[in-house]
């Protein structure tokens, strides 16, 4: 079952590329759109099996013999296979969106599309750090061509180049990273090495840990890794961007915590401090630039960055609550920013233009967009009920409880900034507030074809259904348990191991959480509250004097310059392994 | 010589990350990512090594003997495919780029903003 | 950012990243030891299947997956060169042999090579395939030859004769159901090493074929009209 | 003996993939690169590597470095015309 999940859209990826030039476009859609239907109610299945039992199956039935296998096994458990779930339920949105959007190439979009589903549910579910490499550069390989899809452009295919190398040097130190281990340890399953890691040497564990936290770093965009996400995701075409912000981001996090919990838990101290560090500059250096920004999709995608930080910083406390909060954060995060985005695209088929100053006022007829703009810059300040509430709450309790004050109030800085940045688009877009300025004059394709009159419902369905969802899922608390005891399973080591090597049972005690407490309310208001000024000043001229200077090197440190890059990603794992050392 | 190999690696790491750093063409660039992920197969070929070991083939001689460690092969098999494919994904982004920019040199190209 | 500031935060970054790495490989076990606890278990399975070359056996077996995520990869960058290097608006495709594209003025000894070797080379991609399971070689290495091969014919300078011998639809198509074979091979199947190294060729082979036609019209044919020119710069 | 061979193989792979970062000029490096290549083939075969030997010499110095020259042909025109 949970191979099926894999092998469908990547199979009709293939039909569809081998035959798709002679079907017409609304077959390819209607084609592509039922598998992943499909796909989506067979992880769903998938889920409700390992909410039971977590899902372990060895592919080409090399089971383990004596606790150690020769082969490959895909581990569901609750926690994978929910966001191999919310990979496809993502994925789903973003092709009806593209019914009557972008331009197709044969059936190549489509195509490639499925295969990005299956990438990241393989990805995702893979028990083995070599084969998760393996699909992490699938992945890749396929966001970077999505990215440059629009390849007349040239901002497009400049900012996927960027992304490309970046992203492929994080992965050829994941690599270093699994030879390393894999020297130390004879293993490459996450379960096998994991239960040879206690009393190795604590050195070569920890650079190990380093170089291969590394890629996924890079892939979260945690600064200072994180400069080819602005560039990719401003060029990349929107329904790419759902996914993208959505998830694919989110999955390096993902990476990160599978590795250290499957593996190297316990055997680095120094992970939780140093993630964490990384953590906090990522959330807040994310909303600082992300206030700074004037062209929308570049505004959401630093809203991204900052949030995945929190995420980070939420994984980094190590603890099965804050995990849970942070699960809980990215799924409200995942609806928020995916509709945010949707809404963006519709802007820029209206208008051929992302930039905030041009587009002022013009989208006062705009209702659904403009509504999905005010919804999501609320769910981003983090407003209850909505899922970042709730997920924040949880995170900021377990926090407190590890004697992390300083976690609230940066998880409150970085809403409000993000989350004013966006109300400051609606203000200035949607209600035409503030002086209107000169624009730059720069159009970019409308990605349509043809200009619409009308938007169809196939553009807005799939927004509204992901922001509104996304601002009441505080409100599940079924929902909420069902998280809580994923990261349950999902940290205890031991279980994961038994299951995986010996068929063991893999049960965790976990207390039911909640996310109404006092102080999760109050800070959810404070996020409300700071995001107002935020917006309000942002509609007046840019930056004070005082702050101009800096912000000035701020913008020029993103400056597009992949030499650059990446001498700031040799420079990020050698603070990264200095910190492992050190905290 | 225990552990020299190891370091031939990690030279060649940093010496493809040197290049991308201090490079003025994308193409150059690219070039040299490829020079940085072929310290991979340097790595894990050299990890798997076994001395006295032959090549885990088994057609002419029988099985008993002492053979390298094939799965790191296996895994440098995957790697180098990799490598050429995303090699050339981003040289096609390259000629793009050229074409699109009118220069290589990620020193003359604008920033993205 | 200066040239300096760059260099400046690479050299720190990189002596970081040193003394990480010179750690942790000195903490390795010894180049050359015994310790090989993975590469035994395969070579026991390999030898239990009646695989010979145990390499092919980890990478079409025991470790088939990793192999459906590396002709994943390869059909998806095949797409993507599709995909990255279209004729867009504002270009146009010149026709083939208008020019008489490829070294034009070819030695008769080089056409007669590039013509004899054509077939030496097919037959020798085409073995390297099929004894993949046996000895060093398969798939992958004989797919690169048969992909490489077709481009001999350029050495001939007979462009339009390459045209003819590598209609695009048919490439893709073939590549794209060798990659669905595989995907089927490599997640319900065990012990095919054989069919799937077949596959692999022809993936391989077909994939290579698409990217490098697509480079040589990037090469050769696509001219960027006027109008186009200038713009973004 | 077979570690005198071995250090010889290592140190060339070492020289050469420093020689193709320092080569600045793309087309001269293609051919470096391809250099590189042989260099790592003889490395593996060296290391016990068949497999990956003939797959490094099929991939690394002729598929690559082929795409590399295509690329700066494409890229060279494309400047030739805007002069």
């Amino acid at each position: 079952m949970v191979q099926a999940a894999i092998a469908a859209p990547a199979l009709v990826a293939v039909l569809l590329a081998a035959g798709g030039r002679w079907l017409p476009r609304p077959l390819v859609d209607a084609v592509a759109t039922g598998t992943v239907l499909a796909v989506t109610v067979l992880l769903g299945a998938v889920l409700a099996a390992a909410l039971r039992h977590p899902v372990v199956a060895w592919l080409g039935g090399w089971r383990p013999r004596g606790g150690v296998s020769a082969g490959i096994p895909l581990v569901a458990d609750p926690m994978a296979a929910g966001l191999a779930l919310l990979v496809a339920v993502l994925t789903l949105a973003a092709l009806v969106f593209s019914w009557r959007y972008l331009v197709e190439v044969q059936a190549i979009y489509h195509a490639l599309m499925l295969l990005f589903t299956a990438a990241m549910c393989a990805f995702v579910l893979t028990g083995d750090l070599f084969d998760a490499f393996v699909f992490f550069e699938l992945m890749s390989v396929i966001a970077y061509v999505l990215t440059g899809y629009k390849a007349e452009e040239p901002r497009t295919v400049h900012g996927a180049l960027n992304f490309g190398v970046i992203n492929s040097l994080g992965a050829y130190v994941t690599l270093m990273g699994i030879g390393l281990l894999y020297a130390r340890t004879g293993q490459l399953g996450f379960a096998a090495m994991g239960a040879r890691l206690p009393g190795q040497d604590h050195r070569l564990v920890t650079v190990a840990f380093a170089l291969v936290c590394t890629g996924f770093l890079v892939k979260a965009a945690a600064v200072p890794f994180h400069f080819w996400l602005a560039d990719a995701h401003a060029v990349a075409p929107t329904p790419v961007c759902v996914l993208f912000s959505g998830v694919m981001v989110e999955l390096g996090v993902y990476a990160v915590a599978r590795t250290y919990w499957a593996t190297f838990a316990g055997a680095v101290p120094g992970a939780g401090p140093a993630l964490a560090s990384l953590g906090v500059v990522t959330a807040l250096l994310g909303g600082v630039m992300c206030v700074l920004q004037r062209h929308v999709k570049r505004l959401l995608a630093y809203s991204t960055v900052s949030h995945v930080g929190v995420i980070l910083l939420g994984v980094a406390a190590l603890d099965h609550a804050s995990l849970a909060g942070a699960a809980y954060y990215l799924l409200g995060h995942a609806g928020v920013k995916s509709a945010l985005f949707i809404a963006a695209g519709t802007l820029l088929n209206r208008f051929e233009t992302l930039d905030e100053r041009e587009l002022h006022g013009r989208g006062r007829r705009m209702r659904v967009p403009g509504a999905v703009f005010l919804i999501g810059g609320l769910g981003l300040a983090g407003m209850p009920p909505s899922g970042l509430w709730a997920g924040k709450s949880l995170m900021d309790e377990a926090a407190e409880r590890a004697g992390w004050w300083w976690a609230a109030p940066v998880g409150v800085v970085a809403s409000a900034l993000t989350a004013g940045a966006v109300l400051r688009v609606w203000l200035r877009v949607f209600r035409g507030v503030g002086p209107s300025g000169e624009g730059t004059d720069e159009h970019e394709d409308t990605e349509t074809g043809p200009r619409m009159s009308r938007l169809p419902w196939t553009m807005l369905a799939p927004a509204i259904v992901l922001a509104g969802g996304a601002v009441v899922l505080g409100l599940i608390t079924g929902l909420i348990h069902g998280v809580s005891h994923a990261a349950g399973l999902f940290v205890d080591q031991r279980g994961y191991v038994a299951a995986v090597l010996s068929g063991g049972a893999w049960h965790a005690a976990s207390e039911p959480l909640h996310p109404w407490t006092a102080a999760g309310v109050i800070g959810g208001a404070a996020g409300v509250v700071l995001a107002v000024p935020v917006a309000v000043l942002g509609l007046r001229r840019p930056a004070p004097r005082l702050l101009r200077p800096a912000v000035d090197r701020l913008r020029a440190a993103h400056s597009g310059h992949v030499g650059e890059y990446a001498a700031w990603l040799t420079a990020g794992v050698a603070l990264f392994g200095l910190l492992l050392f050190t905290a | 010589m225990s552990h020299l190999p190891y370091l031939a690696a990690g030279w060649i790491l940093l010496a493809g990350i040197f290049g991308m750093v201090t490079s003025r063409n994308l193409v150059h660039v690219v070039v040299c990512l490829s020079v940085t992920q072929s310290a991979t197969y340097v790595l894990l070929l050299t990890i798997g090594y076994r001395k006295g070991g032959t090549a885990p083939v088994f057609s002419d001689i029988k099985p008993t003997g002492k053979v390298v460690d094939p799965v790191v092969q296996a895994m440098a098999l995957t790697d180098i495919v990799v490598n050429a494919t995303v090699t050339a994904l981003l040289l096609a982004l390259a000629v793009q780029v050229a074409k699109r920019r009118g220069t290589i040199d990620p020193d003359q190209l604008r920033p993205l903003e | 950012m200066s040239h300096r500031a760059r260099f400046a935060v690479f050299v720190i970054g990189v002596a970081g990243l040193a003394v990480l790495y010179v750690l942790a490989a000195f903490r390795l076990p010894d180049f050359g030891g015994r310790f090989h606890p993975y590469g035994e278990r395969a070579v026991t399975s390999a030898i239990a299947e009646r695989t010979k070359n145990v390499v092919s056996s980890v990478n079409f077996d025991q470790r088939a997956f990793d192999t459906v995520g590396e002709e994943l990869i390869l059909f998806a960058s095949a797409l993507g060169a599709v995909v990255l290097l279209r004729t867009v608006r504002r270009e146009r495709e010149e026709e083939a042999g208008e020019h008489g594209y490829g070294p034009a003025d070819v030695f008769d000894a080089l056409r007669l090579t590039g013509y004899a070797l054509l077939p030496v080379t097919l037959l020798i991609g085409v073995y390297i395939v099929a004894h993949g399971h046996l000895s060093p070689g398969g798939g992958f290495q004989g797919g690169v030859v048969l992909g490489t091969a077709l481009h001999l014919l350029y050495l001939t300078g007979d462009y339009p004769a390459l045209d003819r011998l590598r209609p695009v639809p048919a490439f893709e198509a073939g590549e794209a159901l060798a990659a669905g074979v595989f995907v089927i091979l490599g997640l319900a199947g065990a012990g095919l090493v054989i069919p799937m190294n077949a596959m692999v060729g022809l993936e391989v082979g077909c994939a290579i074929v698409l990217v490098l036609t697509k480079f040589f019209e990037q090469a050769l044919l696509v001219r960027t009209d006027e109008a186009g020119k200038g713009e973004g710069t | 003996m077979a570690d005198a061979v071995l250090i010889v193989a290592l140190a060339l792979a070492v020289v050469m993939a420093t020689a193709v970062v320092l080569t600045r000029d793309p087309a001269r490096q293609a051919i470096v690169l391809s250099a590189y290549g042989v260099t790592l083939g003889i490395l593996f075969l060296v290391l016990q590597a068949p497999d990956v030997a003939l797959s490094q010499i099929a991939v690394g110095t002729v598929v690559v470095p082929l795409v590399v020259i295509l690329a700066i042909h494409a890229i060279r025109r494309q400047h030739g015309e805007r002069r």
